[in-house]
This record gives C-alpha cells, structure tokens and sequence, in this order.
C-alpha cells in the first residue's frame, strides 16, 4: 500500500473549522434497476446498511451507501476492502443489467468539523444550497457544486460534513474550504 | 436566476446546477429522412415568446435530463416532467392551459 | 417667458425642409440664441397606407438598410416601424465593439465593409458617432488560441483586412493595467487590429434615422408589427398597432424577435432568442486605451469615452426574452476581468442590464429570402451585430432592391439545408 | 460655516476621536461619523468638482442618493475612487481625497467649461468635431477622454478577501427603517424564516430623525425594542451593513455586507455577496427626497432638508448659521423646527404652496419665531463655492426678485420619492401618485416568479406612505402577506404598532422654481448633478425629438451617473413631459436596474482569485512535472506538460530532445488526461455503433479499435481508441478535452433518445492514472517490471492485457499514437505516481525521457495521424480527412450520417486532408492559406487549402506540415503557394500525410 496515495495525502488546515482530507476512502459506483431485489441485496450487502432513499446517505461504521440518481448508488467502504465487494456484487448480479465499478482512485474526500453552525457556514460560502439544520439534517445527501466543481455532500452527525469531489481538483477544494473556513470571516448566520 | 425541481432527483435547485438543452420532443430523423424534415429537425425552431417546452440536464446533480415547461416571457415554470416522454403530462398542459389559453406546440397544445 | 419655450415646439407633422447641418459653427451659432434653433433630429410622422418598401425594426440594421435603399438605390418611399423607441433593442444595449477579424471569407466581407463605413460614417450621417478606431485586442492564452489566432491573421491577409499577431511584451506595452503572467493564463500574444474599435451606439441609430428622415423616409416608432399580410405567397403588407400599412416589399430586421416574426409570416427560423447581459463600472479617468478581448476566460473590457469601463460576457443557456440575464454569467465575466486586470478588483459595478440576442444555428446571420415573395430577412446577429451594422445595411438593401447582394448571397437561409456552415466559432470562442 | 454643535449626535460615540486626512489636511471626528459628517463638521463644504462643467460641489445629502459627495480614498494598493463620503463610516487614520480637478479642488482650470456651457449644451458632441476625419482619433477624442472618469483608476493588485454566502428565507426584508422592522416582525410572528438587511450601520431609517412615538412610546424606544424582541428569534436573521443590491428572477437577492469597510486591517472579507434566495421580499427602503429645480441649487450648501435635519440630529453637524428652507410640503418644516430648537437660525421658510390653513408644523414653526413665505420661491442663489444668500420671488412668476436673504445654507425639499429600485428590477410595475406626486408599486403588478404568483411586498415609504401612522399599518400587513404567500399562517395576528406623528398639509408638485424661469435660470437650475444635466438639457432634448423619456436619459446622460438618478430622475421627466405637454405616467421612468448602488468588482468575483480563480486540474503526477521543468499548456482546466525545460534548454530544443530520445529509444508521457468512459450492458455495442461512424459492436474482447465520433450535423467530434473488455463492456477513451463532454453526449443520447437500450455509462477518467510507454525500448523496460508475457504474439498491436507491473495491477494497451512500439498503461491514480516512478527507474538505463504534448504533436504528426482541434474544427468531417475507412458502409444509421448525405458535405469540391512538404525544408506558418488565382465577388482572394498543422521535424530534420486542399489528394506533387504575413511565399508540395515509416515497421513489433 505504500504505493497507494490519495490526492491530498491527508492534508488538514485549521480555521475557525477543522478540514481534513480523509486519505484513501474506498467508494463503488453501481448502476442497475434500484427496484430490483437482486440488485438492493447485493447493495447491501456490500454497503453493509439499507439502501437508502431518494436524496439520502446510510452510513454504518465505515460503511455506508450513496443515493446518487434513481439508477446509481455510491458504496462506500474501507479502500483496502473495495475489490472483495466488488467481487460480491459482480458474482451476486451475474446475468443482471448493471453496472459496478470501482471509482475509489477517482474522488478525494474531506471532513470539515467543528461547531455545527460553523461547518454549515463553511459550506454556505461554497455551495448553493441551504445548508440551514432544518433543511439538511444528517442523512441527507445533497450533490452540487462546490465553487466552480461538482461535489457531493452529507453530515454524519452533528458538527461534521464530508465533501466528495473528483481527483484531480482535490486541492482546489482544499483551498476553498480552507479559505471559507479562516478565522475572521466567520458571518454567524445559523444558530 | 432561475430555480428549477428536478423530477427525477427531486431537488430543488438554482440555474448553475442544471445545463439547459434547448427546445424538447424533437423527432429524430436519420438516413433516408427529407432534406425538409432533416433540416426541421435540427433548426427549425419553435423560439416562442410564451410557453416553452424544453430539455435541461440536472449535471450538478443526479445527472439526469429532465423537461421543463417555461415561460420565456414570465419565466414561469409550469412544471417539470421526465424526458422519457413526447409530450407534457396532463397535469402540466392544464396548468399551461390555465395561464396561456390557446397555447399550442408543434402538434399537440 | 423668454423665448424658445415649450411652447414653440416644432410640429412633428409638418413636412419638413432639409434638416440643418450640424457643425462646430452651427452649435456655437445657437449658443447665443440658447439653442432654440435647433429642430428635431427626425420626423414623427403619421403611417401612410402604402409604402414601396417596409423596414421592421428600427435598430442599427433595420436603419441602416433604409438608408441605404435611399442612397444606393434611390428607394426613398420607405417606411421603418419600431415597436418601441429606435435604436432600443440591441442596438441600444450592446458594449459597441467594432471588428473584422473574422476568419470566413463571408464573414471577413461584410463585417470590414461595414467596420470601413464606420470610418466615415460621421461625415456620411454629418452626425459624429465617435467612431474610435484604438484597436482591439484578442488575447491568445492558449496555444490553440495562438494557432487559430495566426489562422485567423493569414486569412485576413488575403482578405484585405489588416490585423496582425503581437507579442505578450506588446500586449503589455499596449495595455499597461494587463497581467500577463498569468498566474493561471499567461498571455501568449494577440490578433490585434488596429483600426477596430467602438463607437457610440446610440448615435449610430440616431445619426441613421435622422438621415432617413432627411430623405423623406417615415421613421415610425411606438407602431408594433402584429401580423403580415400576404396575398397568393406574397407579401401585400403589415397589420401594426397603428393600423394596416401596405408595402411591395418587407425587410424584418428584428434580432431577438425575428422567430416570432416569422411566425406571423407563416415560417421558422433556426433561430433561439437568448439574454446576453453587459454592465458597466463607476467612471474613472482613463486607463486603458484599445478594447480587450479573453476568450478563454470569457470576458472582455473596453473604456468607453465617458470613462466608465464596458464589460461583457456570455449568454444564457436557455430561451428568454426578458431583457435580464442570470447573474452568474457577470460574475463569470468580473473574475475573468479581475484575474485578467487585477486592478479592477477595486472598481465598483454601476449597472447591468440585457438584450435579447438572436443566435442562429451556425452563429452567424441571416440575410435572405424566405419563402413568401417579397419578405427578406437579416437576423441573427446575435452577441456581434453591432460592428456590422453599416455593412449589413449596405449589402440588405441591394438584396431587398435586386434580389442579390455578393456580400449576403452566402447569408442565405439556403445554407442550413446545405449544410454550408458559415463557422466563425472555430477560431475564436465568443463573437462580440 | 458648518460645524460640530455641542449637543446632539445620535450616531455618534464622542468618547472615541478619529483622525482622519481630507486633501492631506489632518481633521478629526468621531466614531459614528460618516466621512460627511465628519468633513462638515470640519467646514469642508467643498467636496469636489462635477463632471462635465467642473462646478464646485458640496454634500446635497446624507445616504445612498448623494450625487457629489465622490472621493478617492486609501493609496497604493487599497487605493479606491468615487467612495460615497455620505455611506462611508469614519475610520482611524481614514485617507481622502477629492476628484476630478486640476490642479487642486479650490483652483480648477476645468472650471473653464462652466463659463463655456452655453457651447456644451446636451448632445453637443454628436453635432460637432466631426471635421477633419483624422481629427477624431488623434485630437478631439484625446481632449475628450482626458476629462471623462471621474475617480482616478486604481494602478494595484487588491490584497483584500471577499466571499459569498448563499442563504435561504421565507421572507426577506430589504431596509431596516420602523417598516421593515414591522414587517420583519409580522412575517416572523407567523414562523416563517425571516431576514432583514439594512445597508445602514443603523436600525430605524428616519424615524428617529423624523421623531413621532408608537403605541405611546417615542420612536426611538419602539426601534430599540422590536430591534431586541427580533434579535431574540430563532427564525430571524438581522444584518446591518447589507445593501440589497438587486432582485433577479425567481427571487434571486444580492446582498451586499460591508464587513470591513470600516474597519480596516480586521480579519475577514472586506466584503461579502450573500445570494439570497427568498420565496417572498418585502422592500421596506423608505424614500428619498426631491431636490427643487432653482437657479444655483447645486452651489454648495444648498442640500436636501431631510439632509440638514440628519446631520443635525444623527451627527451633531449644522450644515450652516443661516439656512433658509424651501420646500413644497411639510416634512421640510421639520427640518426647520430642529433647527431652531438647535438655537440656529432660520431666515425664512419658502414655501411654494398657498394653503388655506396650517397645519400642525406650520403652526409649530411659525411658533418658534420662523418667518414662513408662502407662495414664495428662490429665484436665485448667490455665492460660488459657498451660498452666500438667496434671492426670494414668487412661485407662481419668472422669478422677478422679491428680497434677498443672506444666509450659508439652503434646505431644500421638492417632496418624496419612495425608492422603487429593487420593487422594479425584476418586472414590478409602478403607478403615479397624484397626491405624493411620485411613482410607486403597483400591488396589483409585482414581479412574477417561478410560481407565477408575486413575489415582491412594498412596504412603508418605499410604497408611497409617508405618515408614521400610515406607514406601520401598512408594513405590518406587508409583513404579514408576505409570510402567508410563502406558506405561513400565523396563529393570531399581532396587533399592528400605533404610530403617533402630526398630520401634513397636501404637498404641492413644483417641477420648476420658479414656475415661470426663463432660460437663464433653467440652464441654471441643475437636475443632475454629477453629470451635469439641467433643466434646459432636457428640454432641448425633447425639442430635438428625443420624446422617449429612454431617448431623453441617453441624449442627456440624466440619471447615469454613479447615483444612477437617484436625486434627478423623477424630476427629470416631469421636466420632459411638461416639455412636451403630456401627463408623467405617459412619460413613464426609464429602466431600474441593478445594483442599488455600485458594488465592488472583488465582491462578484468572491473567492475567485489567484489559486482558486479557476479550478486547476492535476493529474497524479502533476508534483513531479512541476519539479521537473514543466512548461505547461493548460488543455480545459487541466495543465499538461508542453515539454519538460532544462536549465539553458529553449522550448524548441527541449521538445526535440524528447521526440528523439523517445524514437531512439524511450519516452514516457502522462496520458492520465485522457478520458475513459466505460460503456456496458446488452446494448452497449448497439449503442457505440450508433455513436461512433465505424462498427465497435465486432470488435473482438481483448482488442482494441481506432473509432470517430460526429454530431447530428456530421462534424467530427472526437476520436479514440474503444478497448472491449468482456461481451457487455467497452472502455472508450475519448479526447483529454472530450472526456467530459462525450460522457454528457452519451448520456444525452442514452436519457433522451435510446432510453429503452439497456446501457450504463461510468466515467472513469480520474479513476486511472494513464501513462504512455513509448519507443524501440519500451517493452525492454516492462519487461523488468512485469513477469506476465507482454511479447508481441501474446500482446500484438491493438490488444491489451491485464498485468502485474512493479507490483500494481495494470491494464497494458497496446496502442500508438507516435509509430513507435508503444504501450499505454494504466494502474489506479492513486498509484500513479509509484508507477511513473517506477518507469523512469526500469528506464533510466535507455535515457528514459519524459515528454510533453508537443512531443506527442510532432511524433503524431510524423506519422500522419489527425488531431481533433487541428485537423478539425468543428467544420470538418471525417470524409474531409481521408479517414473514409474509418467510417461503416454496412452501418443503416450512425449520428452524423444523415448530415453527412447533404449537398455541401458530399460537395467534390471539399477541401481534403493532405501532406506539405515545403520546397526549401522550411516549416509553413500556422494557419497559412494557399491561394488560387483571381479573387472573389467580394475582392478577396481566392483560396485553396489550408494548413492544419505544421512542425519542424526532428527526425526528419525537415518542416512538414498537414493541410486541407481542393482535390488534394489527386494533385500528388503539385506545388502550392502559401503567402506568409509579411507578403513573401513559400511553395510547397503536396505529398501523402504519412511521413515518417510508412510501412508501420516500427510499431508492430
Ligand atoms: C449585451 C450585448 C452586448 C453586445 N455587444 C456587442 C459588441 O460589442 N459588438 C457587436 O458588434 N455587437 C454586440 N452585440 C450585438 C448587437 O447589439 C446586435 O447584433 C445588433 O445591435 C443588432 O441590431 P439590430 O438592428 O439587428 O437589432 P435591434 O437593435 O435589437 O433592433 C431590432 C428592433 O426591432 C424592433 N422590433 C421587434 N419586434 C418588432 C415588431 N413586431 N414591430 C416593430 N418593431 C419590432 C425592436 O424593438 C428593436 O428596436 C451585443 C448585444 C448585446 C445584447
Ligand atoms: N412625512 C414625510 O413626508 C415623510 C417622508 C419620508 C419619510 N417619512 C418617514 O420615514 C419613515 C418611513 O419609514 P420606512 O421604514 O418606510 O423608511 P425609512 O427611510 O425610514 O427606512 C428605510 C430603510 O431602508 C434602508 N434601505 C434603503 N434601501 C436599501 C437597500 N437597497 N438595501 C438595504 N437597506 C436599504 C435605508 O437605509 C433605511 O434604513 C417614517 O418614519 C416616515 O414617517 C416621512
Ligand atoms: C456602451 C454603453 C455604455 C453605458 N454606460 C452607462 C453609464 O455610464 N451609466 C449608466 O447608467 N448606464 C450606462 N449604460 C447602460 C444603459 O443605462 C442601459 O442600461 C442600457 O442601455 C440598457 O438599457 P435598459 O437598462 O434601459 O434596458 C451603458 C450602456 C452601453 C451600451
Ligand atoms: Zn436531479
């Protein structure tokens, strides 16, 4: 594994927020027909939770499972776990029209913490999207733009977002959550 | 700015997180097809000052191509329905109906 | 009460003898009569019933084309019919770049005609529209920019228009407030023609009109066209709010409404009307002197006379017909602007505003026949027609008056049936 | 003179003394101060000079409407011109200056176009400097420009932050005055989310100026309280220093905060831009004051009245010993009557009505010992760069004069207009006001949103009610309307605040003072100050024909300047239409726009700046290429090396460098951009025959196919290589600029056309890292990363295979795009690094070399192959370029087929893809045309081909070059001529586009 580095490698910076780049997150992009049982087993079990709804995000552990669109899912799991899943689901829905594909090389994820009103905030300045507690709540998950980027986001619980964007602008969402997030620009707008 | 709802993600969301398409139901012809349907086809437009029928992709979001019945002069938006359609639910075309009476498209109104 | 009241206002409807020249001397002649010489600089006359020719639309084009009926062809007995005030559509609202830089053969013939009719439009019109030809510049900040601009430079050598590719250190040394180093699009040169340039709008449609008017022409405004009339496939005339007007022939030039036009004459166009937006900064003395062109950042900047920087951007992505755009196209626009001036940053927006544009399936114009004898058609100049205006006139009128222009034959609505694209996208990003 | 009193200053904290410098003159004032209170208070009347006329200019008002008040202020890099003294707070060691004069603000030769106005009426320039021709440019335009601008332009790079904030409300309310605060009030009672912007540092507009008391309590106690009662709200939201900048479709709102404005040097954006998206807006602006059109109402110290009572009680000022006040209604006698209570003197009150009665103010002044003058008017001020006295006459007359006043200050009042901007941005429409003698919403027209319901409440002033009473009657109910249309249904309705203030007599409209001014005093009487647009202008305008009142503004420039009309535009066109003897609303007002007041251009572009101006995409290897001498070439938001520079290489000698280090031996190239969208399903074939012009559904698993892709309208769009990786999946790699476009063409096609085909497509482009292994040593080097068989029989040309390199697994491509033995690689991105490591360790024995895409260019080029963006250009189809064989004839139906039928696009005489080859070795310019004989219709030369690409060749030592030529490839050997810039030509011969080892010897190995 040491081969094996994720965009940021890491990187963290610390304003009025904490944002961190989370390292290598294994992630799985599977299309298929979402009604189908076949295909919500196989899900399952390899996101390891229920497949959630329309617009939500199931976490369990360090596991969980993305609703991307009415055909896609988004599995998350630990990088080094994400071939076996794959395998499951590929053996599980043989003979289905799917499609699985490992797409953990593709993104980098951010974790921005703190006091909840201020992670809100952060992505506030970045995302247009009510980012208030009463129309986001932990389990929802929301894809957008970030900037000028498209980007993914949820709250496992209070005080903390994840961020999704592809790769191969990692740092520039770095620099623009670190930006939004220096101490002194905080606008104190949710309470 | 306009604000869309996408039907199929369900979101709600500002201009800057779909992609407009232009005018929507166009019938596709191919090889074989007249020189005049070709050519309808690709640039005959409807450009009406009213009731617009028209395509969007939700690309900053669950990236899905939708429809959207607008106003181009109110900018109204009278609903929005799947693309996998050739025309406007009933619902839509009422509620149309209801602002613009006499509205027509192409074939149907 | 002094003299030269209100009162004595001259009568619209009274014909008129030729109109006074202006000059230096006719100015300061009225200064000391406080101006009450002066009359109106175009008629306001009441629709005939029949015209030999209607224009619809009294924009830069639609007058432009008057004029020329009258001058070249001696076609005087001509109506023009504005739905609101001449000279408010586009015409009114665009950031005034002049330009002939194209790449296409036809596209190079009718926008230098026109941008060497705006060299001596003033003396023509005898009505100064400040055309200031200081030159623009389209940066090159990728290396296709640079090999589609040096395309662009050997094409217009052998069409007779000059321009030329600068260097970055040129660039520079003609507009000191540039960063050329990037940080992110360092300026690798320009295409740079310098007899491009602006000139004022408003007075370009004024100047026309009130030289049509001088030639007897009926400049009609508040009269909206609402139907046409036809007779056997051919045009008799026009339904307006003013009432019934018959003409032998009809030229729509209406930009952003020309496909509800056509509508009423019964055909479509590959046409979509979209809100192209443009704003201007506070005053400030003068900063920069030629007019500057991103297209890889999507943004560009002229000053204009008054001092006040003319900035503009891109269109909306969807069919509109409000007059207003989305705002993220000017924020789109103000950072390529402060990146690519950083010391715009600390200047403020005055005002933003919209036109509707009329964006053809290729990009470039229309100037044709159509199907109903009689009704020709120049549309679609959508985010660029301001530069071609004198041009266009000259080449529409020949068409409307001899039914072939060689400066519009390749214009044709023919060519979207061909598929003969005129494409000028391939060399340049946006068209202004 | 205008001085500091020593009581009063309801704004002000006397405990804190700023320093601040006016003109390098050292001043002081106090926290709480706006510059123009603090300069007045230091008697600086004189503030700058106007536009055109460079007339002496004093502050005329006390807010956002102040029209001279325009100074320059910071240096060097937080340098800023035409800041608002009258919206800008005082600051510690605050630096100002003022504008446009020369050489200072007390001596201006400018002034010299004061003298010459009656030569520089309206429109002036459109008459004259037309002759001679050359003149313009080089004499007339100069002299011109020279005095335009106002403010000097800023020379630095802005090191300040601004961000944006993106906020979401039931309810916005914009202006904080007793209406907005009521109405923020009623919405919030109901539930609904609320948010109130102020663009003041202040809560309570003018009531605590223009006293009055609610529900019993002075008004001032009333805002103190709701202020309290809404801060203690969980659904409201309260921001100061926030202008509602504009109302765009769909209820779309910028605000904009000025969080450091004043406060330098704090931490934080200077500025921030909410974009606020409400479902209802209340605009509670309050309204503005009038000025009266008199002979020398713009001499300094001659101000609005509301202005003179502001400065007063907000900031302890009197503008002057002597004022005398001249107005057309009551609010004015307000002014007065504080005046006077101040212990300052008040001359007399003009007032141009005759009224049977008087009301309450007029009693209370007239009680105070104030002369009041009814039916009277100035005639005329007297004093240059300070009113020195007024001369009185008779409203109803031409202004014969009556008496003189000596006084220092006028204040004026010509009645209220309620600020419409933000009603109006978005559609709202207005009626006329006969009482108010103004504009104001039309309810029954609100802009419409995407419901196509209204979605815009006026509320208070800003609605044309101007009685306290009235005024919060009227907001609580906009308030409350404005919740319920968003969805809210209070439990009870609060009982509206009782507002308590004296009634007012009619007010009268007086468009002319006096009535009957002959042109002398109309060429006097200023409309719009910092432009300098008076009375006469636009009555010559309307005499010229310029009767639309949008002609009238562009003939004039009335209302475009920085105040954008604020002060001048209502009466402006009452000017016009009496001018031309029609009613006001036949005249209409000209077009609201936004921002309210300019907005600073960092603010729009937020964080947008330096690193994060753009996104900046970077592959896995991006750190290495940038510490390896990476001359980059950005390619859409990617930046790929050009070639890698060494210390004393020129560009052109690195580039041939790696094309021949790379065909003697090994090159390595990151392809990482390339995109790699992965196609799968039961149909997954059917659909790339559909989308690609040859057949993809024979190829075989395991193989490799070279494909094209053309639009609807038959242009080559893209090409690539379509790997099959099993029955059901395919692995296209499109351009690096294409990856995401045809990723959103093929899901447009799939979506909304074939939605039925049972096909999914995953964009992978980021997923792998892609690197090109390329030269006669390229299969030595994986051969000492990998035991799996790469040999040509196991992994011939066009196949690919799966494999184990230096430990990652690997999917090896045997593809070229250079001619040589050629391998692409691909492992996970987040190995990609290790791999390009790996690579140029195995390699560094054959003088491994890195290129870039230049490299690539030249080696493609060599070998004949196209590049989409050269060879193409969005007017090119594949016929055009000989790659025929590349396009299915057994095929029904592909998109771009029907298109490509057309007559143009089977025209024989289409330009055609050939090989130049310059006589004398040279390299053809760029973009050369060749020409034919003759010229056009049009006197333009005729030509005959182009060229699409050109390089000097470092094999072949050599230029070669790739063009489009009529019938090209039949003239075989024919000599063209292709003119270079500077007139001379250079023949050149046409010859097959396959330069370099034509028989492919080198790359099937
Ligand atoms: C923001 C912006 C910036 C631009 N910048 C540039 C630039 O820098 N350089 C450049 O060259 N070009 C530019 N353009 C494009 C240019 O403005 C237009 O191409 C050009 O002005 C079109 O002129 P026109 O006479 O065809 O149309 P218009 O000026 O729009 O005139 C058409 C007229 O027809 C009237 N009309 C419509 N319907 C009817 C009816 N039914 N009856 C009667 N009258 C009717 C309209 O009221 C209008 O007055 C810009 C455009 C915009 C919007
Ligand atoms: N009697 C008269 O003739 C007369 C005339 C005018 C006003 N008034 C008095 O004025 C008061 C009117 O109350 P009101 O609340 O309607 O108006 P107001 O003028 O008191 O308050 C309006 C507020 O809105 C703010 N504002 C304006 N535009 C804004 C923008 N774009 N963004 C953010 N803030 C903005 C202003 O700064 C101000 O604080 C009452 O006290 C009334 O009696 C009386
Ligand atoms: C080249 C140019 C320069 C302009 N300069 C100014 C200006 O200095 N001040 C101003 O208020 N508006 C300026 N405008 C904008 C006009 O006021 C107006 O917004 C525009 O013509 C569109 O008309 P509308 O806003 O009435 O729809 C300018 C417009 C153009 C085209
Ligand atoms: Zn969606």
């Amino acid at each position: 594994m040491s081969n094996t580095v994720s965009a940021l490698n890491g990187a963290s910076a610390s304003g009025y927020v904490q944002v961190h780049e989370m390292g290598l997150q294994g992630m799985i992009t599977l299309r298929g027909d979402l009604s189908a049982k076949k295909l919500v087993d196989a899900a399952k079990t390899a996101g390891g939770t229920n497949v959630p709804g329309r617009g939500h995000i199931a976490l369990s552990g360090a596991h969980g499972i993305a609703w991307m669109s009415p055909d896609e899912l988004l599995i998350l799991t630990p990088y080094d776990e994400v071939d076996a899943r794959l395998e499951g689901i590929t053996s599980k829905l043989a003979g289905t029209h799917h499609l699985a594909v490992n797409v953990s090389d593709a993104r980098a994820m951010f974790a921005v913490s703190g006091d909840d009103a201020l992670v809100r905030e952060t992505l506030a300045k970045l995302c247009p999207v009510d980012m208030s507690a009463a129309a986001f709540a932990p389990g929802q998950f929301r894809r957008t733009r970030m900037a000028q980027v498209p980007a993914a986001i949820w709250l496992p619980e209070t005080g903390e977002a994840r961020v999704i964007c592809f790769r191969s602008v990692a740092q520039y969402v770095f620099d623009l959550l670190k930006g939004a997030s220096l101490a002194g620009s905080e606008v104190g707008y949710f309470r | 700015m306009l604000i869309l709802t996408c039907p199929v993600c369900g979101v709600t969301a500002e201009e800057t997180e779909f992609h407009g398409g232009g005018e929507a139901h166009l019938k596709r012809f191919g090889p074989g097809s007249s020189e005049g349907d070709f050519h309808d086809y690709l640039f005959s437009k409807e450009n009406p000052k009213g009731v617009h029928l028209e395509r969007w992709r939700h690309n900053n979001g669950c990236g899905k191509w939708f429809h959207a019945a607008r106003d181009t002069v109110t900018l109204e938006v009278y609903g929005t329905y799947p693309a996998q359609t050739s025309e406007p639910p009933q619902d839509i075309k009422d509620a149309i109906s209801a602002k613009r009476p006499g509205w027509t498209w192409r074939d149907f109104s | 009460m002094t003299e030269g009241d209100h009162d004595h206002l001259p009568n619209p409807l009274e014909p008129r003898a030729r109109m006074k020249r202006y000059s230096a001397f006719a100015v300061a002649r009225e200064a000391f009569r406080h101006h009450t010489g002066w009359t109106r600089a175009w008629a306001s006359p009441e629709p005939k019933s029949h015209y030999d020719a209607i224009i619809i639309g009294a924009g830069g084009h639609g007058l432009a084309t008057a004029y020329y009926l009258g001058k070249n062809f001696g076609i005087t007995n001509v109506a023009i019919l504005e739905k609101g005030w001449l000279g408010g559509g586009n015409t009114g609202r665009n950031t005034t770049i002049i330009r002939s830089n194209y790449l296409q053969d036809p596209s190079a013939a009718i926008y230098e005609k026109a941008r060497s009719l705006y060299e001596t439009m003033s003396q023509d019109l005898n009505y100064n529209v400040m055309f200031s030809p200081r030159g623009v510049l389209m940066l090159a900040q990728t290396q296709h920019e640079v090999r589609g601009y040096e395309r662009t430079v050997h094409a217009n050598a052998l069409q007779g228009v000059a321009t030329e590719f600068v260097s970055p250190a040129k660039v520079k040394q003609l507009v000191p407030i540039i960063n050329i180093d990037g940080p992110r699009y360092p300026v690798l040169g320009a295409l740079w023609q310098a007899r491009g340039g602006t000139a004022r709008h408003d007075a370009v449609a004024w100047g026309y009109a009130r030289a049509c008017s001088d030639m007897g022409m009926h400049v009609i405004q508040q009269c909206e066209v609402t139907g046409i009339r036809q007779q056997g496939g051919k045009v008799t005339g026009v339904s307006t709010t003013r009432g019934d007007i018959g003409c032998n022939k009809l030229g729509m030039v209406v930009a952003g409404h020309s496909g509800h036009l056509a509508d009423m004459a019964g055909f479509r166009l590959p046409i979509e009307s979209v809100a192209l937006q443009a704003l201007v900064s506070e005053p400030i003395k003068p900063c920069m002197d030629v007019v500057v062109m991103a297209n890889t950042v999507h943004g560009y900047m002229s000053q204009s006379d008054k001092g006040e920087m003319v900035i503009g951007g891109g269109t909306d992505g969807y069919n509109n017909f409000t007059q207003r755009g989305a705002f993220h196209h000017i924020e789109e626009t103000v950072r390529a602007l402060v990146e690519t001036f950083p010391m715009v940053a600390r200047l403020k927006m005055l005002r933003q505003w919209g036109g509707i544009v009329d964006v053809t399936g290729d990009r470039s114009p229309i100037l044709s026949k159509t199907p109903v004898d009689g009704i020709f058609i120049n549309c679609g100049w959508g985010t660029g027609g301001f530069k071609a205006i004198p041009g266009s006139g000259w080449g529409f009128a020949e068409l409307m008056a001899k039914g072939h222009s060689p400066l519009t034959d390749a214009f044709g609505l023919n060519r979207f049936y061909e598929g003969r694209f005129i494409d000028e996208s391939v060399a340049a990003g946006v068209a202004h | 003179m205008s001085t500091r009193l020593a009581t009063g200053g309801r704004l002000l904290d006397k405990s804190r003394q700023l320093k601040f410098a006016f003109n390098g003159k050292q001043l002081r004032g106090f926290a709480g101060d706006t510059i123009a209170s603090a300069l007045l208070a230091n008697d600086q009347m004189l503030i700058g000079r106007s536009f055109k006329y460079h007339r002496p200019r004093g502050v005329v008002a006390s807010g956002a409407e102040e029209p001279n008040g325009l100074v320059g202020m910071g240096t060097d890099d937080s340098f800023e011109p035409n800041q608002r003294v009258t919206t800008t707070e005082l600051y510690d060691g605050l630096t100002a200056s003022s504008q446009n004069h020369w050489p200072s603000l007390e001596f201006d030769v400018g002034v010299i176009n004061s003298k010459l106005s009656r030569f520089l009426p309206a429109g002036f320039y459109y008459k004259t400097f037309m002759y001679p021709r050359a003149f313009w440019k080089h004499v007339y335009e100069p002299i011109i420009r020279q005095s335009a601008g106002l403010g000097k332009a800023p020379k630095h790079r802005d090191p300040d932050t601004y961000e944006h904030f993106y906020a979401f409300t039931d309810v916005l309310v914009i202006g904080g005055g007793v209406a907005g605060l009521t109405a923020a009030r009623a919405a919030a009672l109901t539930g609904a989310r609320v948010m109130v912007i102020e663009q003041t540092a202040h809560w309570g507009g003018r009531a605590p100026v223009d006293g009055g008391s609610v529900d019993g309590q002075p008004v001032d106690t009333f805002i103190t309280e709701i202020v309290a009662q809404l801060d203690a709200m969980d659904n409201v939201t309260l921001r100061t220093r926030t202008m509602g900048a504009g109302v765009y479709d769909h209820g779309y709102v910028l605000g904009y905060e000025r969080v450091g404005d004043h406060q330098p040097g704090a931490a934080g954006p200077r500025h921030r831009l909410w974009r606020i998206r409400a479902t209802q807006i209340v605009t509670a602006t309050g309204a503005i004051e009038r000025p009266l059109s008199f002979a020398g109402n713009d001499v300094p110290g001659v101000m609005l009245a509301s202005a003179v009572r502001d400065y007063a009680v907000d900031y302890g000022v009197s503008v002057g010993d002597r004022t005398v006040v001249v107005t057309n209604n009551d609010d004015a006698y307000r002014t007065a009557i504080t005046l006077k209570k101040l212990g300052l003197d008040v001359p007399a009150i003009l007032d141009a009505r005759v009224t049977a009665q008087d009301s309450p103010l007029m009693t209370e002044a007239k009680g105070l010992g104030i002369t009041v003058m009814m039916g009277h008017a100035i005639s005329s001020v007297k004093g240059g760069k300070r009113v020195t006295g007024v001369a009185v006459c008779s409203q109803a007359g031409e202004g014969a004069v009556l008496k003189e006043i000596a006084c220092d200050a006028v204040a004026m009042s010509g009645g209220w207009s309620p600020v419409v901007h933000l009603w109006s941005h978005c559609g709202g429409k207005l009626i006329w006001d006969e009482a108010t003698a103004a504009f104001r919403p039309d309810a029954s027209k609100a802009p419409t949103g995407a419901t196509g319901e209204g979605f815009v409440l006026p509320a208070g002033a800003a609605n044309g009610v101007l009685h306290l009473g009235a005024v919060l009657a009227d907001s609580d109910v906009a308030g409350y309307a404005a919740a319920k249309a968003a969805g809210f249904t209070p439990k009870k309705p609060a009982k509206a605040p009782q507002g308590n203030a004296p009634d007012e007599a009619q007010m009268m409209p007086v468009w002319m003072m006096p009535q009957g001014a002959g042109y002398d005093k109309r060429s006097k009487a200023w409309l719009d100050y910092q432009n300098d647009v008076k009375v006469s202008d636009v009555q010559l305008a309307a005499r010229e024909g310029f009767e639309s009142v949008e002609h009238a503004k562009r003939y004039t420039t009335l209302g475009m300047a920085t105040d954008q009309g604020k002060l001048s535009n209502i009466n402006g066109l009452a000017i016009l239409s009496d001018t031309l003897n029609q009613p006001i609303p036949q005249t209409g007002t000209t077009t609201f726009r936004p921002p309210y007041t300019p907005i600073s251009m960092a603010s729009i572009a937020g964080e947008a700046r330096d690193e994060r101006f753009q996104p900046l995409r970077r592959t896995p290897m991006y750190d290495w290429h940038a510490e390896n001498g990476a001359y980059w070439e950005p390619v859409g938001h990617w930046r790929r090396p050009y070639c890698y520079q060494r210390a004393g290489e020129t560009i052109e000698a690195a580039v041939a460098r790696e094309v021949t280090a790379t065909r003697e031996s090994l090159g390595l190239l990151d392809a990482s951009t390339l995109g790699k969208l992965m196609v799968k399903g039961p149909d997954a074939g059917k659909f790339l025959d559909m989308l690609y012009t040859n057949m993809m559904s024979t190829l075989k698993p395991g193989r490799c196919r070279y494909g094209l892709m053309c639009n609807e309208n038959g242009f080559l769009i893209d090409d690539g290589v379509v790997a099959r990786i099993d029955d059901e999946t395919f692995l296209c790699h499109t351009t690096t600029g294409g990856a995401e476009s045809i990723h959103g063409h093929m899901e447009e096609w799939l979506q909304t056309e074939w939605w039925d085909w049972n096909v999914y497509v995953a964009n992978l482009t980021e997923e792998y890292a892609q690197i090109a292994v390329v030269g006669p040593r390229a299969r030595d080097t994986l051969a000492k990363l990998t035991g799996d068989d790469i040999s040509a029989d196991t992994l011939p040309f066009m196949a690919w295979a799966d494999i184990t390199l230096g430990g990652m697994q690997a999917r090896a491509y045997r593809i070229s795009f250079s001619g040589e033995l050629s391998y692409e690689i691909a492992v996970k991105a987040s190995e990609g690094r290790a791999l390009w490591d790996a690579l140029l360790a195995a390699g560094a024995e054959y003088n491994a070399t890195t290129y870039g895409t230049e490299a690539l260019h030249i080696m493609r080029a060599e070998k004949g192959f196209i590049m989409i963006g050269d060879e193409t250009d969005g007017t090119v189809i594949p016929q055009d370029l000989g790659l025929g064989w590349a396009i299915s004839k057994k095929k029904e139906d592909y998109l771009g087929k029907r298109a490509q039928a057309r007559s143009h696009m089977t025209d024989p005489k289409r330009w055609k893809l050939v090989g130049l080859e310059t006589l004398d070795g040279s390299v053809l310019p760029d973009g050369a045309y060749c020409t034919a004989d003759g010229t056009n219709d049009n006197g333009q030369r005729n030509v005959q081909g182009r060229v699409t690409s050109t390089y000097h060749s470092p094999t072949l030592g050599r230029g070669i070059a790739m063009g489009l030529v009529l019938n090209g490839p039949d003239r075989m050997g024919d000599v063209l001529e292709f003119p270079k810039v500077d007139g001379a030509a250079i023949k050149a011969k046409i010859v097959d586009p396959v330069f370099f080892d034509r028989e492919g010897e080198k790359q099937n190995v």
